[in-house]
């Protein structure tokens, strides 16, 4: 049974770390602030979720397995209220000559 | 283990935060109060300690009970209680001068410049005293970083734009002192498994490990005292700041790096120091005090000419160090006489800096050229200033004529007769600007003075009365520890031979050097020369003092340092 | 070459860095990040030393880890003086540059 | 074997993020690197088993640190192009870069030649942890074997609070520190700063409280607490107190006072100063802590508000 937990492990952490790849190429990539904080926001988040996902079995017992749910859901409150800051500014910037 | 004395070493470093603390939650007019509360009972404690030391010898004190190297201990020995001593001394001497400048106006409850002094102050005492009690090198570096906090914000009190620039300037290279400190300390841990400095003494040997951490430490403490060529900060930040401020810099602030170095090389690592190391130490002050004198010759305000010559007395303070490590062990004369020479400057220089901001306060002014005049204006202010002048030239009775005394014999001993000529001649440079000074003040003004600004009959008399300590201090050798032989009778010939000639030479380098001409005789051809001599002196100084140059001379020493050391 | 020996190396190697950057960088603000680079470089190197040390049950020797807890807060002060003071010079002379002016040349 | 392969690849990222915040182009992409730079250092010292110093770094050292600077950065007004211009020549560069690299290799000789029983004194902090009643060997230390660093860290910040104060301006002393930040009231910003704080604060007594006998301790929650005071502030839902306050006052000075006293205690019922009588030493040591929070609490946050900047009236 835990070599079934293992293998899922595996496969979750390793798709977290490919949605954080894609976000960051995303950075890289994409024309302009608004894009690449979507690309940002979107792809860790979801990343980081797997990647918590992936580790929840390994977890020994279930008080540290909701701490890691806990991380998860500061990052995305942080990131979300971050990204939309960033984006105002960014607007802002735009408006004023 | 505890000595009886013990607790007051831990009093000693507690009491000053305490007051400050106290300060701090009353404000307002009371901060004064308590800061003179604290000098007074601090006072008491540096006696109690004094008077302790004198009885059972070295004192020590295990915080907690623990003992190193888990805990930290409290020591204090010859050296420590002398500072200890001197250094409340002196605070009490700065708090009665500052007493009228920092006081919180009737309208306001509380003035920005009184509260932050008075605390400052105090901050300075506690760190300093846990300086020279400490026997753990972690405690120590946190006591440097609690004396820079203390000592920056002494410089832009004032809050103007370039004491601002001195002030962060004076951070920035502290800092990089410190982490370099820091960094040698980590590799001793790393080699010897404790910082305790009584343990470390044991345990160290002259390998890579400890050579680099004496390098790097010495050198992050040389550059906190700003011994020549890392002055880059002593001359703006001491010349830009209030008096009583620079006063507590320039006598305090810069003794406690000093101790560190002597404590190092002289009760930790004797071993891996060794002789020619000691010689480039040595070097380093000899070549302080003749580009810090002639500087200072070339200065226009009477403020940055003290500053310059806290630069050439930091060059005295190293002089020392060729003479107590001579390879053969450490010679107790030569500490004694570093210590002397510590407390002598001490003195004087908080009397030099009060006499020069009295100066200020009454004329408006401290243009040396425009202070015809001055001696007949303000008598007791001017006489404070020449006596420290004199002190700090080593005439007899002064604290800075036994140091003198006892390196001459210590030299004589290690048959160093390089060292012999340099602490002859080296008076010559300190008459050079005290006889600049006495001049300008003493000649007849051209029109009457201008009406003077009232200053506190108090102030000046605090001013003269730490000049005068520093002048008698060679009487503490009657009744202290120290050879009383040493003191021979001040107007036999040749002690009068000796100081006239000194003043003689002194005035021959003022002439040539000043700006202007001493005399107002029409300048010949030589002194073209001296002139231009003397630019030189300043351009290179000025061209010393950039950052870049100043970071590249501080791991240039380190280097030369290291490589001195591995040759030993 | 264990894990402790490797992050000594790196920490020397920070050293290094954050010594460069206080040389050359002109900026004061610039100075401040080299000295915290430089400062956790050297408490990185007490961390590795430390990680040598485990013994007795303890994966590390603890004095170091709560030296280095005070040494943290410690470069923490020094950097919140540093930029108030920064702060404040700029506010007030429109410059941050630690240049002094040179010694005037007037002959007298 | 993974985990050498781990870390090589930590220190490397360390050291190219390092040499970024140093060689960057302007002093904003220096500090966006840096703040990364502090954050992956909170991993390097959860590799080495420094979990209470990973919580340190990432609390003070990437967090507030950051923070600070990144305030800093926003008010250069263009000193940045005369810094520029007052670059030294090459021939500084280079010798700058020799020089360093003398010093780093030096070092990097000692870390090669550190003596192989490493000395430690990890035995006798195992051996006299239990006199302490606490769990965490490093609450051990700070606060029973090495009490004076402790209380001396604290009078470090409240002097370099009165330093930071002591540059105000004459005429707003007294006045409150740093600036007055306006935010839309129902914004995303003050709705932020509405949901996190109570988060933050129910995290901070946790660590608070977990630091007796597990990784945590004082400095890491007062870090917490000024971070969400911090967050507040620039929300604009609060205004910092103004500075000759009596009970801001006595915040600021209650943890050094109550640490010496009860250090001044320890010399009658324990012997010896900064002592803790044996079956007392949990409790004293927990109400030292208790002291301590608020104190380090308002000095982090002070420090990052800055020197008095405005009067004292208004909101």
């Amino acid at each position: 049974m835990d070599r079934l937990l293992d293998l899922f492990s595996i496969v979750a952490i390793v798709a977290g770390g490919f949605f954080f790849m894609a976000g960051s190429v995303g950075l890289l990539r994409f024309p302009d602030a608004y894009t690449r904080l979507h690309a940002l926001t979107k792809a860790d988040n979801l990343g980081l979720a797997l990647v918590v996902i992936g580790l929840l079995p390994q977890m020994d017992s279930v008080l540290a397995a909701l701490k890691l749910v806990l991380v998860w859901l500061l990052v995305l409150l942080s990131s979300a209220a971050v990204s939309q800051l960033i984006a105002r500014a960014a607007r802002r910037r735009e408006r004023t000559p | 283990m505890s000595t009886p004395g013990g607790l007051l070493l831990a009093l000693a470093v507690l009491l000053p935060f305490v007051g400050m603390l106290l300060g701090l939650v009353a404000g307002g007019r009371h901060v004064r109060r308590i800061a003179f509360a604290t000098m007074l009972v601090g006072l008491g404690i540096a006696v109690g300690i004094a008077w302790a030391w004198l009885q059972a010898g070295e004192l020590a004190y295990l915080l907690g009970d623990w003992s190193p190297p888990l805990g930290i201990a409290l020591r204090a020995d010859g050296p420590a209680v002398a500072m200890l001593l001197a250094v409340a001394g002196v605070v009490c001497g700065i708090g009665l001068y500052a007493r009228a400048d920092f006081d919180t106006p009737a309208g306001s409850s509380e003035s920005r410049a009184a509260f932050s002094y008075w605390l400052l102050l105090l901050a300075v005492w506690g760190s300093l005293n846990l300086v020279f009690v400490s026997g753990d090198l972690f405690t120590l570096y946190v006591a440097l970083e609690l004396l820079t906090f203390a000592g920056v914000p002494l410089v832009c009190l004032a809050g103007s734009g370039e004491t601002l620039r001195a002030a962060l300037r004076y951070l920035l290279f502290a800092l990089c002192g410190s982490v370099l400190y820091l960094l040698g300390v980590v590799l001793l841990y790393g080699g010897y498994g404790t910082v305790d400095m009584r343990l470390l003494a044991e345990a160290v040997q002259a390998e890579p490990i400890a050579r680099t951490a004496l390098a790097l430490m010495t050198v992050g403490l040389l550059a906190k005292t700003a011994l020549f060529p890392l002055h880059i900060w002593l001359p703006p930040a001491h010349g830009g700041a209030p008096a009583a401020a620079s006063a507590v810099l320039s006598a305090l602030v810069i003794k406690g790096s000093w101790f560190l170095v002597l404590r190092l090389w002289c009760d930790v690592m004797p071993g891996v120091a060794g002789a020619s190391a000691a010689q480039l130490l040595g070097g380093l002050g000899a070549a302080a005090i003749v580009v810090g004198s002639v500087v200072a010759l070339r200065q226009q305000r009477l403020k940055l000419l003290v500053a310059y010559s806290t630069v050439a007395q930091i060059g005295y303070l190293f002089l020392m160090f060729p003479m107590a490590l001579t390879g053969t062990g450490v010679h107790d004369g030569a500490v004694a006489a570093g210590v002397l020479q510590a407390i002598s400057h001490a003195t004087a220089k908080a009397g030099m800096f009060m006499a020069a901001g009295l100066v200020y306060a009454a004329l408006g002014h401290d243009r040396i050229d425009d202070l015809a005049g001055a001696a007949r204006a303000l008598p007791i202010a001017l006489l404070a200033f020449l006596i420290g002048g004199v002190a700090l030239m080593g005439v007899l009775p002064s604290g800075a004529y036994l140091a003198k005394k006892l390196l001459l014999d210590a030299a004589d001993g290690s048959g160093q007769w390089a060292w012999t000529w340099v602490l002859q001649g080296g008076a010559v440079f300190t008459a050079g600007y005290v006889v600049l000074v006495g001049v300008r003040v003493l000649r007849r003004p051209a029109q009457p003075l201008a009406e003077l600004k009232p200053i506190s009959l108090l102030s000046q008399w605090a001013a003269l009365g730490l000049s005068l300590a520093s002048l008698g201090l060679a009487l503490t050798a009657v009744v202290g520890p120290l050879p009383a032989s040493l003191i021979s009778n001040p107007l036999s010939p040749k002690e009068l031979g000796n100081t006239l000639a000194v003043l003689a030479i002194g005035t021959l380098l003022a002439w040539g050097l000043a700006r202007r001409p001493l005399f107002s005789i029409t300048s010949g051809s030589l002194r073209g020369t001296t002139q231009a001599l003397a630019r030189g002196f300043e351009q290179g100084d000025h061209f010393i003092r950039r950052w870049p140059s100043a970071m590249v001379a501080m791991l240039g020493i380190a280097a030369t340092f290291g490589w001195l050391l591995a040759r030993a | 070459m264990n894990v402790e020996t490797l992050y000594g190396l790196g920490a020397a190697a920070l050293v290094g860095i954050g010594l460069y950057g206080l040389i050359v960088l002109a900026h004061p603000l610039r100075k401040i990040i080299a000295f915290n680079v430089m400062g956790s470089g050297v408490f990185v190197l007490f961390g590795a030393l430390a990680k040598r040390g485990a013994a007795a049950g303890l994966h590390a020797d603890p004095v170091p880890q709560a030296l280095l807890i005070t040494a943290i807060v410690v470069a923490f002060a020094a950097s919140a003086l540093a930029v108030a003071l920064i702060v404040r010079l700029i506010e007030s002379t429109d410059s941050a540059s630690l240049a002094s002016d040179p010694p005037d040349g007037s002959r007298d | 074997m993974t985990g050498n392969i781990v870390s090589l690849a930590i220190v490397l990222l360390l050291l190219a993020l390092a040499v970024w915040a140093v060689v960057a182009r302007n002093a904003f992409l220096a500090i966006a690197g840096f703040v990364a730079y502090g954050l992956l250092l909170s991993l390097v010292w959860v590799r080495l088993h420094g979990v209470d110093v990973a919580l340190t770094e990432a609390a003070i050292g990437g967090g507030l640190t950051g923070a600070m600077l990144i305030g800093a950065v926003s008010r250069l007004r263009g000193t940045e192009a005369a810094a520029r211009a007052e670059r030294s020549g090459a021939g500084v560069h280079v010798l700058a870069l020799l020089l360093s690299l003398g010093v780093a290799a030096t070092l990097a000789l000692c870390v090669l030649v550190l003596p192989d029983p490493a000395p430690t004194l990890a035995p006798q902090v195992a051996q006299n942890l239990a006199v302490t009643g606490v769990g965490n060997p490093i609450t051990g230390v700070l606060l029973a074997f090495r009490a004076l660093d402790t209380l001396l860290e604290a009078i470090v910040l409240v002097i370099a609070l009165i330093g930071v104060w002591s540059l105000a301006p004459e005429r707003f002393w007294g006045g409150r520190p740093g600036l007055r930040h306006q935010a839309d009231p129902d914004g995303i910003l003050a709705y932020f700063a509405r949901l996190l704080p109570p988060l933050g604060i129910v995290f901070a007594v946790y660590i608070f409280w977990a630091g007796a006998d597990h990784p945590g301790g004082k400095f890491q929650s007062a870090t917490i607490l000024a971070a969400m005071w911090t967050l507040v502030l620039m929300a604009g839902l609060a205004d910092t107190p103004r500075i000759d306050h009596r009970a801001l006052r006595f915040g600021i000075v209650v943890g050094p006072l109550v640490f010496i006293a009860i250090g001044v205690l320890g010399l009658f019922s324990a012997g010896a100063l900064l002592a803790y009588p044996p079956q007392w030493a949990k409790p004293m040591i927990v109400v030292v802590e208790v002291a301590l929070l608020p104190t380090l609490t308002l000095v982090l946050g002070l420090l990052l508000a800055g020197a008095p900047a405005r009067r004292g009236g208004g909101a």
